[in-house]
């Protein structure tokens, strides 16, 4: 293998292909290096090749040009993903919801029934997440996009099916909307009777689906 | 020998190519004038002077220093060339100092022209030793110069990707949030006793038809109206004297400020 | 001598600093390389850079960041047009010096050494090829700034820390990095006469003239 006397030529060879922007052909390399015989530059080419074959950089020949590259087999390392886990946000923890209950619904759909905009991000993110999907467009004027939640999704949450999504009856039995109604409740204090009736839609939905 | 040493400096000439070099010193006299622009300051000049004395900057001679400085200025002025001010400055601060050093021990004053010419030389060797260590800095391997990085590197990607979480309890209290918030809202006003300002302006302006006395404005208010009735026929009689008075149906007097407000019908 | 079996860590080090556009330190090269082990990754960088030693590429460690770069004994054959490197105005280069060696260091100090004021422009030069970086005010009435060297310019120069500035040691020991008054009042304290301490900067001095 490498000898412990690496000679000059070679040492010559490797540095200028190490540092050279682009492949280079023998010629080039003889030119580079003043004029060298181009038989020794070959037979360094070769003895350096022999040298980086078992290493993790190799040095290959391409269409009569050399050149170093990473060896194939740690390829992946040039390109690595990373995964860092984090929440989903509030407005797309909401938006998630509304698909999960309403499906499919479109996002002017989403957007009336929480009341604000959603930003594109937004849908984005769940897509990504890959909880929900488009599920087709809407045969109304203009044809909007339509979303519904993905097989993905029912596995995160741990559902069988959007059956087991629990009603807003049974929310409120369990206290789940107690923070949000203490509010509303103290703001409509004084008049008991005037809370605003019980909404019906989880029904409704049931039967859309 | 700092004597000849200028003597050999006035005969040679040119190499100016050198000033191009950092560290290196003119070797021409002529030089010196011409590439005056070429000095760092009088400090600057005054450490290649004394890098003429061809001896260590810890031995050098200050007297001699002073006089090649002197001499230079002296030289310029001839010349008619136009010496910074700082040079002149250097110079008259030298020439003093020359003469401090040459006059007997006991005149001298605080400081001693003893420290002054040590505070110079420390000077000296300072900016000596720096303007070493920058040649010696710029000659060593740089990258582009010397050494060579990788011509073009693959380069090394990093995709990040996200794991996105939320839980099942989340998602349903995050449902149950929009539906809460955006459930519709009932406003509920009391039904409250009120005097609205027509009825008090009627009130008011029949009851001053009665009399040309003064009245007090409590006086104009129901008896037997409940407290939340009577703040509101105060208020509303209150801006109904105002109007009557506006329009010049009645006056106001108040005697102190707080004091009882009284009303008066004006007689056309 | 290069092992037959190069092993595994050693080949993605090397495969990792060939591909990287930008020196690496020890903790990046363990985070790109999922995790391994420091003292691991150390090892094998000792390893390459012996192996590397002879050959016309040398691995490198400059302030504690890590690169490849070709043999310095080569550079008359690689020296390119000297477009490369722009070349520094004297003061610029006596003010980066001064910098290197009394960091960190506020202009007023700078141009006390120098005994001229400085330019603006001159350390705006220094600033922008980012070899001095701001590095904070000295707490003294003013709050001057102070500059001091970056990473960038210890790897441009081969510098692998500040320790080794060519004749820092001397200088040190000299007492030529330390202001005129603080040196003024040694010689005062130490010896009574005007002999000066023993020093090794004549040589040097020598070798410039």
């Amino acid at each position: 293998m490498s000898g412990r006397e690496t000679d000059a030529l070679q040492r010559a060879v490797e540095a200028t292909l190490f540092a050279a922007e682009q492949p280079m052909r023998v010629e080039a390399l003889a030119a580079h290096l003043g004029d060298a015989d181009s038989a020794a530059i070959r037979h360094a080419l070769a003895n350096l090749a022999a040298h980086y074959a078992p290493r993790g950089v190799h040095l290959v020949e391409r269409d009569k040009r050399w050149h170093f590259e990473t060896a194939p087999d740690l390829a992946y390392l040039l390109r690595r993903t990373s995964e860092h886990v984090r929440r989903l946000s509030r407005a797309a923890t909401e938006v998630l919801a509304i698909i999960a209950y309403h499906e499919p619904v479109s996002r002017a759909e989403i957007e009336s029934i929480r009341g604000v905009q959603t930003a594109k991000g937004t849908l984005d993110v769940l897509l990504e997440a890959d909880w929900v999907r488009i599920a087709g467009r809407r045969e109304v004027p203009g044809r909007p996009v339509i979303y519904a939640t993905t097989p993905e999704f029912l596995d995160h949450f741990g559902l069988a099916s959007r059956k087991d999504l629990p009603g807003i009856d049974e929310l409120r039995a369990t206290g789940l909307l107690d923070p949000v109604d203490d509010a509303y409740d103290a703001l409509m204090g004084e008049n008991s009777g005037d809370a605003p009736a019980e909404h019906g839609d989880i029904d409704e939905y049931d039967q859309i689906d | 020998m700092s004597e000849q040493e200028l003597m050999f400096m006035q005969e040679s000439s040119g190499a100016d190519a050198d000033w191009i070099n950092p560290g290196s010193a003119p070797d021409g006299d002529t030089a010196l004038y011409l590439e005056l622009d070429g000095w760092e300051g009088p400090l600057d000049l005054l450490l290649d002077l004394a890098r003429r004395q061809k001896v260590d900057l810890r031995a050098i001679s200050i007297l001699a220093l002073v006089d090649q400085y002197l001499d230079y200025v002296d030289r310029a002025e001839a010349l008619r060339l136009e010496l910074a001010a700082d040079y002149l400055v250097m110079a008259a601060w030298l020439a003093y100092l020359k003469s401090s050093l040459l006059l007997p021990k006991d005149e001298q004053e605080d400081p001693s022209p003893e420290e002054l010419a040590l505070r110079l030389q420390l000077r000296l060797q300072r900016l000596g030793a720096m303007r070493e260590a920058a040649a010696r800095l710029m000659a060593r391997n740089r990258i582009g110069r010397d050494v060579f990085l990788r011509g073009k590197p693959e380069g090394l990607r990093i995709d990040r990707q996200t794991q996105w979480q939320c839980d099942w309890y989340a998602l349903v209290q995050g449902y149950g949030q929009v539906k809460v918030r955006t459930a519709p809202v009932v406003h509920m006003v009391r039904n409250r006793p009120v005097m609205t300002l027509e009825s008090a302006l009627d009130r008011v302006s029949s009851m001053l038809g009665v009399t040309l006395d003064w009245i007090a404005l409590e006086e104009f208010l129901p008896a037997y109206a409940e407290p939340r009735l009577r703040r509101s026929a105060l208020a509303s009689s209150f801006v109904a004297a105002l109007e009557l008075a506006r329009i010049g149906k009645a006056e106001i007097a108040q005697d102190s400020i707080f004091g009882p407000l009284r009303l008066r019908r004006i007689v056309p």
